[in-house]
């Protein structure tokens, strides 16, 4: 089956300017991630936005499932939490390096995904909720086989981030720049991804299944591969963040906080734009952790509540979708395809 | 090309279709007849595979009862449904290029601008499908994205209903030319005696899931049982 | 729109906290101590507990000096350990000279590796798991361990000589810990042990006690848990009534404030304890600390504000030191930190190499129709223990 | 071993009947308006706490708080249909996130308000055990059971005999029909949700006396009230509560015949097996897969 | 006494109805028939307040306002085919809830009586769940809900659709009863012969138009039919 760029799709000239615009987009956007690095931000600053990036991947791999996959996830902890622990191990116990361990880790979460299959014949909150049974499930377990996953008592003794060429991944700046890496590469892979006909044919399904299963679309086994694609990215940033953090333990892997988290950065910036989740969950992560939190000090989550509240009410296409409707030249579709027929 | 053999379909404790038997042969531009309710979108769902039927249909010598949705479209089977389902979100061209890449296995962009063409889409190429479409044309989308999976056999749905019938006439020319354009065979169900006289050769007629006519159009329509069916009984 | 507003707030923010950064060091006197801990989340108890222990020694500490001020910077750490550490970071960058950490060894952990690494002092009462003391680092300190409280209770429960032991354990980090220390120490003294695990979720225990009552038949029951868990484990017993002579618990259940809220379930029950209650505390360090905590918090000292309050003063003596000594910014806390050695409510307070308090030792206290009752060790005992005795 | 395995149907018994009261909201609020409330958890903690405010403040019963938590609970269930009301596209899963956003604003509120303490009532004699024979109970539990059986039996009748009741079941059963029995869909989406706050308002303060409640409770009542939903399928009350039964037997037989650790493990492996083997689950009349 | 005029209506962008005007007398049965696709249901659908339309329909005189559930309120009552009934529950709570306007419920036994006197049948299956009944069974709780609305105008949609013979002339006689009590009746049928059968009004639709509109009483049912299958020859017109 081919998976090529419908770009040729449009008519020429106009694909052109959009690509030539989205490529100037994607450099003006590098360029201001990397801007932390130069202008020599505090630690607490790249921690921020490493946490921030983590989620960031975490909320691409929940909105690429939710728009492409057209299913709505509860419980994306279990593929973090699975791709976190299966990295530290092949890390800790295995000897495998790091750099190698991370996308096992995610090659893992994969894996465990497939699970979950059963539940892609659920629809709605059936689905979402059996997806956090899951996380549930893997929580416990994690807890229960201590003689691998150490029990309760968690895993604190595995590699960090190596030293690649002289460059040292685990400071802060070498943590950044491979976790914005790992964003960027996950965020062109889908959307390459979304552009492919794969992608048209899963917009297709979420429009109508009956429809688009009568011209020979296989929607079962697209969404299959939208849910293991989803599990390994997820499970990549589970593997990051383990090796950033270096210590886990089941109630941390597994955490509620994996699932909310993403939810909501991903709603709050667009989650069917590619790059709204990102921006989301940069925006809404600082905001909680920088505004919220010197306004409330206990329960500063109430502001994520109503945040989130008021974009479901007010802008259920995000900023992403907002972005789209006052600035509609500067998006173009590269941003955001939410508004339309959304609105 | 396409056989029926004591196809059965039932929803619950409700009969839908029971026993169809019969035979499209190669080329064939056949009518589907009968009442509201009668089972002929059922039929269509069976052939098409959206119900699960049992008996027997074979497509070109394949059994293909059992065989899953897409797979028959990639077999050649290709339908339209009577309330036109174009993926709003995509634009036409998209449209068709889905049905094209995953229906017929390949992406031929001349193919799907030649389709546009006849389905006379060119204009709209890149509109919104639910949004920028009106009936008619989201009627011909629908019979473009079947014609892009590059069927053997098409199944129309009352492409036809809605329409003045100046605009049938052109219709109908428009679907004896896809016919002869891309030699199909055609399945279409319609009320209208004058249209299934003028485009079909053969009309099956069904009744409360039943065959219960099977002959020209001419036959058929004369057929006290089918007038009766339309029309019911006078009541004594 | 919203959006655009607080994407601009943030920025402004970010860009203020990064500028005050810089400036923050210039109050010549007063020195900050960073502390984060979990303030919501279902930890959120206990991290306000060692924060009010904590203000209480920062007030004490400043009565005693009038050179030198100290004041506390406050971050909520979500019980998460990405933002205890962005904290870490957050607070050092804001000038704390120390930090003190909130709860939990998946917390501790990687914060104080974070402190470790900007060359800051970081001090907790909140992680007792082994492994954080291994690790080597030279800024890392804390004044209770789970060796403590394994033979804070191991003594207790070997000097009453039962036949068999049925410890009920939360699977949480800590309790589970605290349960397999004690299971061996136990067997080690030839008491039959059985332990039983719960998830933290479960809410009704009468199937695990009537467990333990038909099948265990034990002597004593031990709850390694918390204090939500151990309101259904007492209630559970109270209403199974298991034939069994002692119930023993660990941190947050003998105080005051767990007698006050359940006063049907906790006679005689016995839990860790430094002071009995009403405070009869014998140095003048302790009895101001219960005067200042009652004026403040209109409430009777708690357990966790007792150790915050100790490491607190440890910490805030040594900075006054090193700041005396002039070697403060010269990163002179630890040489200070490790000179540490004076009497407390804990007992003894000293820092080995890895930092860890090797004097560490748990007294245990039993409720007593709303008194507490130290009755272990026998050197810190202030009454003999009512055995066998139980809440109902 | 008959002896604790008597004890565990009887302890699951009965803290299933508390489960079924909360599952029972949720359950009606979905039947209704299609919509599953993860809010509803939360609005059973609001209860629970209005419980306590009560009874610490007053020194009454707990139960004397169940006029209050019934003003209280009701106006936040009708602010937050009004609120899911609004919601005009992708109805399923934007409803579902607004939810969800409520309940983090609910449990953050009552942080802000009660603080993280544990709280739990301290009345002696709702915490007095009371035995039958072998087996044991907390009075609080048996209360808590009788209430809920009589409020079962009551919204049967409701749903039976009265109009809105009535009205109700022809919504959920067939929204259009209903619009053309001069059912106005939106009244009777507001009522069940004003029903649902009152059964959340009973189970609060049930739970309340027989458990231990602290902020973060909320969620994990949702997801239990939601799992019971599953187990019995849509649209009968007994179902609902031969479910929670199941769920509270499972619960209570896992703690006694393997480890209690495994007990959430048991209800989530119950409800995926349910989900995925028995669309319409155990007891219910209708398919849940569209 | 219903009263449609240049009333166009349709799915969103998609229009069905093209400036339909008709007149339903009180106290007469007027059918409504034509081949499917012809725009009858959604002429119901239209009338009874559950598509957006454009034009005018006026009930004795004054435009008809409100949703669906003001107009059943008001007696404007649709009978629809008899899928739509509440099929998990009982035949008795299906009749219960026609009676839901408040003006219908005072005399809740006397009304059921008067229904199950109707259709004997139901009294029979009256605990019954209308899932589980026949298609000609539903029909009849379908119209029998209908009525205990105590309607001023009955619109009924296609109750011959799916049933046998024998059950379309059982159902048909319980319209002529209904008809002889003076109930003003709006029948949607493409069944032409039983529609004539106990019809007043006749009006052909085609393509979302009427193009025949002639009392039942001597109407050429062969010139209908041309019209209805769109035979060669036949001559569209409208006449009275």
């Amino acid at each position: 089956m081919p998976v090529t760029s419908n770009a040729s799709a449009q008519a020429a000239p106009a694909a052109a300017s959009q690509r030539g615009r989205g490529a100037l987009i994607g450099a003006g956007l590098l360029a201001l991630a990397l801007l932390p690095l130069v202008a020599g931000a505090s630690p607490y600053m790249l921690g921020l936005l490493i946490s921030a990036l983590i989620l960031a991947g975490l909320a691409l791999s929940w909105a690429l499932l939710g728009n492409l996959g057209g299913m709505v996830s509860f419980g994306h902890a279990a593929f973090f939490g699975v791709g976190a622990y299966g990295s530290a191990l092949l890390a800790g116990k295995l000897g495998v390096p790091v750099l190698l361990a991370i996308p096992l880790g995610g090659l893992i979460a994969t894996v465990f995904s497939l699970a979950m299959l059963p539940a892609l014949r659920l629809s709605g909150p059936y689905f979402a909720l059996a997806i956090l049974a899951y996380a549930q499930i893997f929580r416990i377990l994690a807890t229960e086989l201590d003689w691998l996953t150490g029990g309760a008592a968690g895993l604190q003794r595995y590699p960090g981030l190596p030293t690649v060429l002289g460059f040292n991944l685990a400071d802060r700046a070498g943590s950044y720049v491979l976790v914005l890496a790992c964003v960027v590469v996950f965020a062109l892979v889908y959307m390459a991804l979304r552009r492919s006909h794969v992608g048209t044919a899963l917009r297709a399904i979420a429009d109508s299944e009956d429809a688009t299963r009568v011209v020979g679309v296989n929607a079962t086994v697209l969404k299959t591969w939208m849910l293991l694609l989803s599990a390994f990215i997820a499970g990549v940033f589970g593997a990051l963040n383990a090796h950033i953090i270096g210590f886990l333990e089941p109630d941390y892997a597994f955490s509620g906080i994996w699932s909310v988290m993403p939810i909501i950065a991903a709603v709050f910036g667009g989650y069917r734009s590619v790059l709204g989740p990102i921006f989301g969950a940069v925006v809404i992560y600082l905001f909680d952790q920088v505004i919220a939190k010197s306004l409330i000090p206990v329960g500063h989550q109430i502001l994520l509540g109503i945040v989130l509240a008021i974009m479901v009410l007010l802008a259920p296409n995000g900023l992403s979708g907002l972005v789209a409707r006052f600035l509609p030249r500067l998006a173009g579709r590269g941003l955001s395809n939410a508004e339309k027929g959304h609105a | 090309m396409l056989e029926l053999d004591a196809v059965t379909v039932r929803f619950g404790g409700l009969t839908a279709l029971s026993g169809i038997s019969f035979r499209i042969a190669q080329g064939e531009i056949l009518g589907l007849v009968g009442p509201n309710g009668a089972g002929k979108t059922t039929l269509f769902n069976s052939i098409s595979g959206l119900v699960k039927a049992r008996g027997r249909i074979s497509f070109n010598g394949r059994e293909v009862t059992s065989l899953p949705l897409h797979k028959r479209a990639r077999a050649g089977i290709g339908r339209t449904f009577q309330i036109p389902q174009p993926m709003h979100h995509l634009t036409v061209r998209e449209n068709l290029a889905v049905a094209q890449v995953f229906g017929a296995g390949r992406y031929d962009e001349k193919r799907i601008d030649e389709i546009l063409a006849v389905m006379e889409l060119s204009h709209k190429a890149d509109a919104d499908a639910a949004t920028a479409l009106a009936l008619q044309e989201l009627k011909r989308l629908e019979i473009a994205k079947a014609l892009a999976t590059e069927p053997k056999l098409l199944l129309l749905d009352e492409v036809l209903a809605g329409l003045e019938s100046n605009a049938k006439r052109s219709f109908m020319l428009k679907l004896k030319e896809l016919h002869a354009l891309f030699g199909l065979t055609i399945v279409i169900v319609e009320h209208d005696i004058e249209t299934i006289s003028g485009l079909c050769t053969r009309a099956v007629v069904l009744n409360f899931g039943q065959l219960i006519a099977d002959g020209t159009p001419a036959e058929v329509f004369n057929n006290p049982a089918v007038v009766e069916s339309y029309t019911g009984t006078a009541h004594a | 729109m919203v959006g655009r507003t607080i994407v601009s707030a943030a920025l402004v923010f970010s860009l203020t906290v990064a500028a005050t950064a810089t400036e923050a060091q210039d109050a010549p006197k007063t020195f900050t101590i960073g502390a984060h801990m979990p303030l919501t989340g279902s930890l959120a108890r206990s991290g306000q507990a060692f924060t009010e222990g904590m203000q209480v020694a920062v007030k004490m500490c400043n009565a005693a000096s009038p050179k030198f001020q100290v004041k506390v910077d406050l971050i909520d750490d979500e019980s998460t350990p990405a933002k205890a550490v962005s904290a870490v970071e957050k607070l050092s960058s804001d000038g704390a000279v120390a930090l003190i950490g909130g709860y939990g060894s998946n917390i501790i952990g990687p914060a104080s590796d974070a402190s470790d690494k900007l060359g800051k002092v970081y001090i907790t009462a909140g992680a007792v798991s082994d492994e954080l003391t291994k690790r080597g680092l030279k800024t890392f300190f804390r004044i209770n361990n789970n060796a403590g409280y394994e033979r804070g209770i191991a003594t207790l429960i070997g000097d009453l000589k039962p036949a068999k032991v049925s410890i009920v354990a939360s699977t949480k980090e800590a309790p589970a810990l605290l349960a397999e220390g004690l299971e061996k120490d136990l067997a080690a003294k030839g008491i039959a042990v059985t332990v039983h695990k719960f998830d933290p979720a479960i809410t009704d225990f009468k199937p695990i006690i009537n467990k333990i009552k038909l099948q265990d038949k034990p002597d004593i029951i031990m709850m390694s848990a918390y204090e939500n868990d151990y309101v259904g484990i007492i209630r559970a017993a109270k209403v199974l009534k298991p034939n069994v002579k002692l119930i023993v618990g660990t941190w947050s259940l003998a105080t005051p404030k767990m007698y006050t809220e359940f006063p049907d379930l906790m006679n005689n029950v016995v839990g860790t304890s430094f002071l009995p209650f009403p405070v009869e505390v014998k140095d003048e360090e302790g009895r101001k600390f219960s005067e200042i905590y009652k004026q403040s918090y209109n409430k009777e000292i708690e357990y966790l504000s007792t150790l915050s309050f100790v490491e607190t003063m440890a910490l805030c003596e040594a900075i006054v030191r090193a700041a005396e000594a002039g070697t403060l910014d010269k990163g002179g806390l630890a040489a200070e930190m490790r000179k540490t050695d004076r009497n407390s409510l804990l007992g003894r307070i000293q820092f080995d190499e890895t930092g860890d308090n090797p004097n560490f030792a748990l007294s245990m206290g039993q409720h007593r129709d709303g008194k507490i009752v130290l009755v272990s060790p026998k050197s810190a005992a202030t009454g003999e223990i009512a055995y066998p005795a139980l809440p109902w | 071993m008959t002896e604790l395995i008597l004890q565990a149907l009887f302890s699951g018994v009965l803290i299933g009947s508390v489960y079924a009261l909360v599952a029972l909201g949720l359950a009606l609020a979905f039947g209704a308006m299609r919509i599953i409330n993860l809010a509803h958890g939360e609005l059973v903690l609001l209860a629970a706490y209005m419980a306590y405010l009560v009874e610490s403040r007053t020194g009454l019963d707990p139960y004397f708080a169940i006029p209050l938590a019934l003003v209280v609970v009701a106006a936040a269930s009708f602010v937050l249909f009004l609120l899911v009301d609004r919601i005009k596209d992708h109805r399923e899963l934007n409803s579902l996130i607004l939810t969800f956003a409520i309940g983090i604003i609910l449990t953050n509120a009552i942080l802000l308000v009660f603080a993280s303490d544990v709280r739990t009532t301290a009345s002696p004699f709702l915490q007095d055990a009371v035995s039958l024979g072998d087996l044991f109970a907390m009075r609080s539990e048996i209360i808590a059971f009788v209430l809920s059986l009589v409020l079962m039996g009551a919204l049967w009748w409701w749903l039976k005999s009265s109009w809105y009741g009535r009205a109700v079941r022809a919504v959920s059963s067939n929204r259009g029909a209903a619009k053309l029995m001069g059912i106005n869909p939106t009244r009777i989406e507001t009522v069940s949700f004003l029903v649902a706050g009152a059964l959340a308002s009973f189970a609060g303060v049930a739970l309340y006396t027989m458990s231990v409640v602290q902020p973060a409770t909320g969620h994990a009542l949702t997801v239990k009230a939601f799992i019971i939903t599953v187990l019995a399928g849509v649209g009968s009350i007994p179902g609902v509560f031969l479910g929670a039964v199941l769920l509270g037997v499972t619960e209570a037989l896992t703690v006694t015949l393997a480890s209690s650790a495994l007990q959430e493990l048991a209800g989530m492996v119950l409800f995926l097996l349910v989900l995925f083997l028995m669309p319409n689950g155990l007891f219910g009349a209708r398919a849940r897969r569209g | 006494m219903l009263e449609t005029r240049n009333l166009s209506s349709g799915y969103g962008a998609i229009t069905v109805l093209w400036d339909v005007n008709l007149t339903f007398r009180a106290g007469a049965l007027t059918a409504i028939v034509g081949p499917n696709g012809a725009g009858k249901t959604t002429l119901l659908r239209t009338l009874t307040g559950l598509l957006p339309f454009s034009g005018e329909i006026l009930m004795d005189g004054a435009p008809l306002k409100g949703k669906t559930w003001d107009l059943a309120v008001q007696g404007l009552v649709m009978v629809p085919e008899g899928r739509l009934v509440f099929r998990d529950m009982s035949v008795e709570e299906n009749l219960c809830l026609g009676a839901y306007p408040e003006r219908c419920r005072g005399d809740l036994s006397a009304n059921l009586e008067r229904m199950y006197a109707f259709f004997p049948r139901l009294k029979e299956r009256r605990h019954q769940l209308a899932g589980s009944l026949s298609g000609g069974e539903a029909q009849m709780v379908a119209m029998g809900r209908g009525l205990m609305a105590k309607p001023r105008i009955l619109l009924i949609d296609e109750p011959s659709l799916g049933l046998a013979p024998v059950i379309v002339n059982e159902v048909f006689d319980i319209i002529r009863r209904l008809k002889g009590e003076g109930t003003t009746i709006v029948l949607i049928e493409q069944n032409t012969r039983v529609a004539l059968s106990v019809a007043d009004d006749v009006h052909l639709m085609r393509s979302g138009k009427v193009i025949l509109s002639e009392k039942a009483e001597g109407l050429d049912l062969d010139r209908l039919h041309d019209l209805y299958f769109a035979r060669e020859g036949a001559k569209e017109g409208a006449g009275r």
